[in-house]
């Protein structure tokens, strides 16, 4: 039995209270320590964890069995009154960066049956719950009523009932974990973990190389190769479920769009679904997957990727198509093209700078001269969300299992109220679209539910070519030989998915 | 007194760093028109040369027939970028450093010649600057600014001109006090014409070997901060973003993306430090006596 | 009280009760630091104090005095180089009454220019950078007493005036040796035709086989240009071969004043006494030497009275606290010490 | 010749300076000596290698320059040739040295009394408590008020004077046989001056010290010394008892400065100046260096001058020139080419 | 010394306005933290009601003035990112910036010194050429060009150092620190080797031209004069005059070690405060970057204060009553 393990992480999550902050790095810390009812399996699909079962009794309540027999670290059972504690959480938390409200908000009741069994009533028809809860922890009640956020990251409590327990959480630096006896499913293999935090590529690889750690997440992209032919390292792959795409402007003006002199053009052609269709046939996807993201990508059109629920087998990636491209762009008006900027963040998705540019360079060999400008995403996403670039890279990870998040974030029409199309930054609206989508969020049936998802995906994405889609990130572990790691699509590293050989 | 003679017959050392500098200014001058490939035009680069090694044939790219040096992800050839970075590096270096040294200049001087509160004002805002480490207020100030090459010479420039204002005040007021200083108050000659006519030039040669150092360091700083990602944006690289960016690669054997960048920075550097000390050397007025 | 004006010549320069003190403010830390109770308080250097000097027309006034008495100063204060603490200087060139400093700003240009200084430092007292040509002729051009036709020919002049081969203009400063450069110097102050020149230690830094011929110069110069000099030194053999009257300053204040002769044969002023005791004498004898005691006080804190007391051989108790007038003792001879005259 | 052995004698010392402009010959061929408890004037203008004279006998001429012939025997032992250890037994024990700038010969972050002390220590086997004792007493000597406070205070605590008393003291502190002072007084106040002459002539009356006391001011070495050596470009001009010299000068550069110094003239009167410069020791001619300056400049002048004694006061008045040599100056210019 | 402290209180004072005024204007510029930090599943009103949390749905001013009100109470707000009081996590970060900065200071002297003296005293000796060429070197490669060949060689090629992190801490007096463990010590050598490298070739340079000019003085003359033992010479009346300058020097220096402590902490993943820094600047941390700030100038002025205590017990003739300049 291996004793312990190490991995280097690419991020520095900054808490592991599970309902501080609404971030994947710290969600899948977390997840050594805590458990949520429902998790996400390898597969990317619902698996039954503090929860047994789930079903809708009525369009607007869920009724969920706990599992029995489950112990929190600090010794006490699991009971529904955890539950109730645990959604209730997230909401008394003052200074939270991102919160947890956005998956519990829409309950407005929960009652407890019995110890084991639980209802949620919501107001309206709620079919995502299940989904949502898939990113709530649940934490002993017990240990930790009035527990702050501090009291979590310092290890004052074990609130926990995942397969490690805390040891120590040194911020910036890393988190120990000890192997939790006590755990009702399958018990990890490593006695003891250290998840330290590397953020710099190059550092986390020396680690790797060097036996500092003996797995990595995100392995450099141009390094892969070469990991794989390491007799010393094995690499792990998965299709992630982080869909890339561009976001094109669809208002009248845009910033940026000039002619080829540079003068600012008064119409914006982006607006033109012609234009749109000719940069998105202007775009070599095996190319870029194949060279610049070193393989590390898969062409996608759909933001559910195959085998996730409302994946939509008729959306394909779009092939190079130059000829058809330019005759689009002469029957839209712009024989010559025009120019434009490309923006993108420069550290945040795999080689994000270089696929900006690889684009770049495709658009201006199909006669749009385009620009490049990469950011920190400090300054980039400030900015996007403001409108201010126009047409840039995005990438959106699809979680919880199904493709509602970037449908209603990303192509949704803006709309405060209904908390639609906050992430809209190509302005796209269609009346169109959004009848479909918002009859998606209320169907609790799930078969109809799939295909209304794949119904609006086709009319954005197909049809209107509301953004550019590109292709799908590939996530990859590398660990020394002797360590078997099963990848997940949703990127995340968690020490229970490494076993020993 | 041996450093007496040494100044007086160079070393080797010395002088090769001088043809090296020599070399890098005129390359980094003629760039567009040496160099096989504009680095900076998309349309000129060819994907699939993608990281091809040294002396590697191009295959599809215009212009350049082999990459001498290699070429990068994109397929940009490695030499023309490197020229154009050195350019760009240099152009930085030299215009911040200019500029530091014209406005730090001209305070000095009259924070030196008139003294009293000026003096006062300007040295405590001089105090105040040099007080902090320069890469810190880069760092706040990029930051800030956000990225480009204007912003990182204004970036530069803030953070050099205290320097010179510093400097110059001490020199201007050892000059002031030296008597010639004074003969030409009492011939009646106007104050502008005794700041620049004789104050100026007695002021300048500390300051141009602090300048000839300051270049170096403001290109030193300049890759520092593109290193940390806050300085240069990646379109128009210099030299320090050809490393930053070519040292992913260095683990993947592709060593020439991020080492020849790295070669020519740290050979411009030196060059100009060498340069710069023998400068000093030169003009140091214990030797000037003789 | 009537300055000490010993000389038969109509005045040309007046200083009347003039005195400059040295001070560096508090800044606002410091100030704070005032209030906070710490013992801290803005120096003072009184480096001339009350001093009253007329200089004759084509006089030559010697000032001697130990190093830090207030040579320097009161010179720079003739010339207006450092403005009065308070006091006042008269240009009785053209029988003028009016204080320089309150003149109208043209002719008080006009005055300062007439007024020109003589450096020690023959190194520091030229610009590095500027051809001594350039030097010499930069004011005139500026102030348009010649033209640049009549630069060449005005310049060579010049230079052969003060003994320089005409053919030198071209060259730089650290070309020259000492002596050159003390001529240059010179060629330099007489270039704007000034009728009063201060020479602050000209020739001090010099050799004595150098010295002999600046002083040459001085002397020929003065009698071709009718020119007043105040000169300035620490060298007793030069001031009293130059000088037509000397004043002996210590610690700010001028103690003893009076023809050169006079003041030779006869001094008054203890310290004059002392001054002039280790007057070099080359007689080929062994001499013993009787060296006056103790050291110059600190100008930041002078002693009270007359300054000279601790060290005076024939110091009373007077002394401590009564800091004398000058006072006329003999004709044109003035003296401050108390023993001169008796207590009032 | 004397009987007894003369405390230091140097013989044809050469020290030179290789510059990039060619060599520098500071010290040329001097040659002179010292009884002991005589005190012998150094004089000459800046730059004509007084000061180089006294590193070179003491050995601290800084690289590159080197003495490069001669010999300099202190109670007749070579100190040239000595070994390094040997040399640095007898410096600042049997032979000391004071500087021309009391601002700067001691160190100022030392407290007087460590420099004192150190003084005592490198050559005696002494311990603290009766070091400090000794350099109480020396103080004392060199009339320094309150020498107990003073011994703990710092150079820049002291006026200039006083620190050149503080240097003197250093130098006697280990009672040597011979002092070498350079200049000791030319940036001092004329008062402060004649307070150091004072005390230097006494000690050296009290002790029997020799002294070699090097000016550029005749008349100050016409009151002190009983030798006086008139220095030009590097060589010794003339040298001789200070009454026979200074009464009597036969070269004329002696007459020359003589001539020069405004004390000696009547008020206002011409001074009679040497015309000219002084020469740079580079590239001196192989005749009399002061040749061209000179008023009587003749044809034999651009040989080397002959060294001789002039017959004033016994043979120790020598002098370096043509003119008045006893073989006609005129008939070997004839003879010569 | 009363004066010097308020000259610096001072002159700290305005620094710290100045550059809080600048961090908050300039963070306003960039754009809202709050874009950066919240889930891309948020919707508008959770966006809303966050930056409402945050305060920052204030004018840039009304912020600015809460915040220095909050200060003036001892409160300097709480991180974006973290939710805890920005000051607590900078100070946390502290010693390690700190041990990591006193090594480099530490290697610095140790090596500058005595490589400097012997270049100082042999300047045309063949070792002494060697050492003025490779302080040029060290004066002139960029540091994080430095850290990033020493972990292609060390950690990656020889495999005999981590390439990164702190390793083992021990508490030494409550506070952690690496150096006392071995492990400690093999992640400290690297990074602060990195960042001492400069400093070196700058103490190397100093004590050399420091050497020569002291050689030149009278008082060294004089003390050869003297008799004293060349090792006395140079070890007390050379050295004890170079360190004068030397001192100041690297006094001032270790404030550009803290700050050039960002470069090196993030190259080799440090958890210093600099990493923190660059970390909250990504962010948009306000909070923490101008805590940092704060704490900065703290240090500054502690390290000066130092200095001149230092420096005046090095030199009899300053006194720390003196003038500003
Ligand atoms: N600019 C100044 N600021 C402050 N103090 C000054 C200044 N100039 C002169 N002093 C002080 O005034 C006093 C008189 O100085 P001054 O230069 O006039 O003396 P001096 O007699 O010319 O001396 P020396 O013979 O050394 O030239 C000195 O104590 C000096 O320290
Ligand atoms: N380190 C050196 N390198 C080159 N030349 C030197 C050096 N030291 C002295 N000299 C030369 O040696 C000559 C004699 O110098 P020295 O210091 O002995 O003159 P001095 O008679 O003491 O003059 P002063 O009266 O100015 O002190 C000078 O002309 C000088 O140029
Ligand atoms: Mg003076
Ligand atoms: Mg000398």
């Amino acid at each position: 039995q291996a004793q312990e393990l190490k991995v280097g992480l690419s991020s520095s999550p900054v808490a592991i209270d599970p309902h501080f902050f609404n971030n994947d790095a710290i969600s899948a810390l977390c997840s050594h320590l805590y458990e949520p009812l429902i998790a996400i399996d390898a597969e990317g699909k619902l698996l039954p964890t503090l929860a047994v079962s789930w079903r809708a009794i009525n369009d607007t309540t869920w009724e969920f069995k706990l599992r029995k027999g489950v112990r929190f670290h600090d010794g006490n059972e699991f009971t529904a009154e955890d539950v109730v504690f645990s959604l209730d959480r997230p909401a008394s938390i003052a200074n939270s960066p991102s919160s947890f409200t956005t998956y519990t908000k829409a309950i407005v009741a929960k009652k407890i049956v019995d110890p084991y069994t639980i209802q949620f009533v919501t107001a309206t028809p709620a079919p995502l719950l299940p989904n949502d809860l898939t990113r709530i922890f649940i934490v002993s009640r017990k240990a930790a009523d009035k527990a702050s956020t501090d009291d979590f990251n310092q290890g004052r409590i074990e609130a926990g009932s995942g397969p490690f327990k805390l040891v120590k959480f040194s911020k910036g630096e890393n988190l120990q974990l000890a192997r939790f006896d006590a755990y009702w499913g399958v018990k990890p293999a490593w006695a003891t973990v250290t998840l330290k935090f590397l953020p710099n590529d190059p550092a986390r690889m020396a680690a790797l190389l060097s036996g500092d750690v003996q797995l990595i997440e995100n392995v450099q992209a141009n390094l892969v190769a070469q990991f794989k032919a390491n007799k010393d390292l094995s690499v792990f792959e998965k299709m992630s479920n982080r869909f890339m795409f561009l976001y094109t402007d669809h208002r009248d003006r845009s910033p940026f769009v000039t002619d080829k002199a540079g003068k600012p053009l008064d119409t914006n052609p982006l607006k033109d679904v012609r234009v749109r269709q000719a940069i998105s046939k202007l775009i070599d996807r095996q190319t870029l997957t194949d060279k610049v993201l070193d393989k590390l990508g898969v062409p996608n059109a759909n933001p559910a990727p195959p085998g996730m629920f409302g994946h939509n087998p008729r959306l394909k990636p779009e092939p190079l198509d130059i000829a058809g491209a330019r005759k689009l762009l002469v029957e839209a008006g712009y024989p010559d093209g025009f120019g434009i900027t490309l923006f993108g963040p420069s550290d945040r998705f795999i080689n994000d700078e270089q696929v900006v540019q690889a684009i770049g360079q495709m658009l201006s060999k199909g006669g749009i001269a385009t620009k490049v400008q990469t950011q920190p995403m400090a300054s980039y996403i400030p900015k996007a969300s403001k409108k201010e670039l126009g047409f840039g890279l995005l990438g959106w990870g699809v979680g919880g299992g199904e493709p509602s998040s970037p449908l209603r974030g990303v192509l949704a029409t803006t709309d405060k109220d209904r908390g639609l199309g906050a992430s809209n930054w190509s302005s796209y609206s269609s009346a169109k679209y959004d009848a479909v989508l918002i009859e998606a969020l209320r169907t609790v049936d799930d078969q109809k539910r799939e295909k209304l998802f794949q119904d609006a995906a086709e009319i954005a994405i197909n049809q209107d070519y509301a953004i550019i889609p590109l292709y799908n990130q590939v996530a990859t572990w590398a660990a020394r030989k002797g360590i078997r790691y099963t990848p997940r699509p949703d990127e995340a590293t968690l020490a229970q998915y490494a076993r020993p050989e | 007194m041996k450093i007496l003679l040494d100044a007086f017959s160079p070393s080797w050392v010395e002088r090769c760093a001088l043809l090296v500098l020599i070399a890098l200014l005129l390359g980094a001058l003629a760039a567009p028109l040496i160099s096989p490939q504009n680095p900076y035009d998309l349309a000129q680069l060819s994907l699939s040369d993608g990281r091809l090694p040294p002396g590697s044939a191009a295959s599809a790219g215009q212009g350049v027939q082999r990459y001498w040096l290699g070429s990068d992800d994109q397929g940009r050839d490695m030499l023309s970028a490197i020229l154009y970075g050195l350019r760009i590096s240099l152009l930085v270096g030299l215009s911040s450093t200019l500029l530091a040294l014209a406005f730090g200049l001209s305070l000095g001087l009259m924070a030196g010649y008139f003294g009293g509160r000026l003096d006062s004002l300007i040295m405590r805002l001089a105090d105040i600057q040099l007080s902090f480490p320069a890469i810190l207020i880069a760092l706040i100030l990029l930051a800030v600014l956000g990225q480009g090459v204007g912003k990182i010479v204004t970036a530069l420039f803030a953070v050099q001109w205290a320097y010179y204002a510093r400097t110059t005040r001490s020199a201007a007021l050892v000059e002031r006090r030296k008597d010639y200083i004074e003969a030409a108050r009492l011939l009646g000659l106007s104050t502008p014409r005794i700041l620049f006519r004789h104050l100026l030039p007695n002021c300048l040669p500390p300051l141009i070997v602090v300048a000839a150092l300051q270049v170096a360091a403001a290109i030193s700083l300049e890759a520092t901060l593109s290193f940390l990602g806050i300085g240069l944006p990646i379109t128009e690289p210099s030299l320090g973003l050809l490393i930053a960016n070519g040292f992913q690669y260095l683990l993947a054997g592709n060593y020439w993306i991020s080492f020849f960048p790295g070669i020519a920075l740290v050979l411009l550097i030196v060059a100009i430090n060498l340069v710069a000390d023998r400068l000093r050397d030169i003009i140091n007025p214990r030797l000037q006596k003789q | 009280m009537l300055p000490p004006d010993s000389s038969r010549r109509p005045a040309l320069l007046e200083l009347r009760q003039i005195s400059k003190r040295f001070s560096r403010p508090l800044d606002l830390a410091a100030r704070l630091a005032q209030k906070l109770g710490a013992a801290i308080s803005a120096q003072t250097v009184h480096a001339v104090d009350r001093v009253s000097l007329t200089i004759g027309r084509g006089e030559i006034v010697g000032l001697v005095g130990e190093s830090g008495c207030g040579k320097s100063t009161l010179g720079r204060l003739a010339l207006g180089s450092y403005p009065a603490s308070s006091g006042q200087r008269y240009w009785r060139g053209e029988g003028g009454t009016t204080a320089i400093d309150d003149l109208p700003a043209t002719q008080r240009r006009a005055v300062q220019l007439k007024m020109q200084m003589v450096f020690q430092d023959p190194y520091a007292s030229l610009n590095p950078r500027l051809r001594v040509g350039q030097a010499i002729s930069e004011a005139p051009l500026v102030h348009g007493l010649i033209t640049a036709q009549q630069r060449d020919a005005w310049l060579a002049q010049l230079l052969h005036k003060v003994g320089l081969d005409p053919s030198l203009g071209e060259r730089y400063p650290h070309q020259f040796s000492g002596g050159q450069r003390a001529r240059i110097g010179i060629a330099r102050a007489l270039a704007v035709a000034p009728e009063f020149i201060v020479c602050d230690e000209a020739v001090s830094a010099l050799d004595v086989s150098i010295q002999a011929q600046v002083i040459n110069l001085f002397m020929q110069l003065r009698d071709d240009l009718d020119l007043t000099y105040l000169f300035i030194s620490h060298d007793l053999g030069v001031i009293r071969h130059v000088s037509d009257r000397v004043a002996v300053m210590y610690l700010g204040r001028i103690v003893e004043s009076a023809s050169t002769d006079e003041i030779f044969a006869h001094p008054h002023h203890p310290y004059t006494q002392a001054l002039i005791a280790e007057l070099p004498v080359i007689g080929g004898h062994r001499r013993d030497y009787q060296a006056i005691r103790g050291e110059i006080p600190s100008p930041l804190h002078p002693p009270s009275g007359c300054h000279f007391h601790p060290r005076c051989p024939y110091a009373m108790a007077q002394c401590q606290t009564l800091a004398r007038e000058l006072r006329e003792i003999a004709p044109q001879h003035w003296s401050s010490c108390i023993l001169d005259g008796g207590g009032e | 010749m004397s009987m007894v052995q003369p405390l230091l004698e140097v013989n044809k010392l050469q020290t030179q300076f290789p510059t990039s402009s060619g060599i520098a010959k500071a010290v040329d061929d001097v040659s002179f000596s010292l009884a002991a408890g005589e005190i012998l004037g150094l004089v000459g203008e800046s730059g004509c290698g007084k000061t180089v004279t006294g590193f070179s006998i003491l050995g601290l001429v800084d690289p590159p320059g080197r003495v490069v012939g001669g010999q300099v025997l202190f109670k007749g032992e070579d100190l040239l040739t000595m070994d390094t250890e040997r040399l640095r037994a007898i410096r600042g024990n049997r032979l000391a040295m004071i500087f021309q700038d009391p601002m700067m010969t001691l160190n100022p972050v030392l407290r007087i009394d460590t420099q004192l002390i150190e003084t005592l220590q490198a050559h005696q086997d002494i311990s603290r408590a009766a070091a400090y004792d000794r350099a109480l007493e020396a103080l004392g000597e060199v009339g320094i008020a309150e020498p107990a406070q003073r011994l703990r205070a710092y150079p820049h605590q002291f006026s200039g004077g006083m620190r050149q008393r503080v240097a003197i003291a250093i130098a006697l502190i280990n009672r040597p046989d011979l002092i070498i002072a350079d200049e000791p007084t030319t940036a001092l106040d004329v008062t402060i001056q004649g307070q150091i002459l004072a005390l230097v002539q006494a000690l050296c009356r009290e002790r029997q010290m020799s002294l070699i006391w090097i000016s550029h001011d005749l008349s100050v070495v016409a009151g002190l010394a009983d030798r006086v050596a008139v220095m030009y470009a590097g060589k010794i001009v003339e040298s001789g008892t200070v009454r026979a010299t200074l009464d009597h000068p036969a070269h004329p550069y002696t007459r020359g400065l003589l001539g020069a110094i405004p004390a000696l003239h009547e008020r206002g009167s011409r001074l009679l100046p040497i015309p000219g410069t002084t020469p740079s020791l580079l590239n001196l001619p192989a005749g009399c260096a002061f040749a061209d300056r000179c008023a009587q400049v003749h044809g034999a002048c651009a040989l080397p001058p002959p060294d001789f004694a002039v017959g004033h006061d016994g043979p120790s008045h020598r002098v370096r020139c043509w003119l008045n040599h006893a073989n006609s100056p005129n008939r070997i210019a004839d003879a010569a080419p | 010394m009363l004066v010097f402290l308020l000259r610096r209180l001072l002159q700290s004072g305005v620094v710290l306005l100045v550059m809080s005024l600048l961090v908050f204007v300039g963070i306003y510029a960039i754009g809202n933290p709050v874009d950066i930090l919240i889930s891309p599943e948020a919707d508008q009103a959770e966006i809303a009601r966050t930056i409402a949390a945050f305060g920052l749905d204030q004018p840039l001013w009304t912020q600015y003035l809460i915040y220095l009100q909050q200060a003036v109470r001892g409160n300097f707000g709480n991180s974006f990112v973290h939710g805890t009081p920005a000051l607590a996590l900078i100070v946390q970060r502290l010693p390690a910036t700190l041990e990591l900065a006193c090594v480099a200071l530490i290697l610095a002297v140790s090596l500058g010194i005595p490589l400097g003296l012997w270049a100082g005293l042999r300047p045309a000796s063949k070792s002494g050429r060697a050492i003025m060429g490779l302080s040029i070197l060290g004066f002139s490669l960029p540091t994080f060009w430095v850290g990033l060949m020493l972990i292609m060689l060390f950690s990656v090629q020889l495999g005999w150092l981590p390439s990164n992190g702190r390793g083992a801490t021990t508490e030494l007096l409550g506070v952690p620190v690496s150096f006392l463990s071995w492990d400690g010590f093999k992640h400290l050598l690297m990074p602060a080797a990195n960042l001492a490298l400069f400093k070196i070739s700058l103490v190397i340079r100093l004590t050399r031209a420091g050497t020569q000019e002291a050689l030149l003085q009278d008082y060294v003359r004089f003390a050869r004069a003297k008799g004293l033992r060349s090792a006395r010479v140079v070890f007390v009346h050379v050295l004890k005059n170079i360190l004068i300058p030397i001192v100041t020097v690297i006094g001032l220096e270790f404030g550009s070690l803290i700050a050039f402590a960002v470069v090196t902490e993030s190259i080799f993943a440090w958890p210093g405060m600099g990493k923190l820094l660059i970390e909250s600047i990504n962010l948009l941390d306000r909070p923490v970057v101008v805590a940092y700030l704060l704490t900065v100038v703290a240090l500054f002025v502690v390290i000066n204060l130092v200095v001149d205590i230092l420096y005046s017990l090095l030199d009899p003739r300053i006194r720390l009553s003196d003038q500003a300049d």
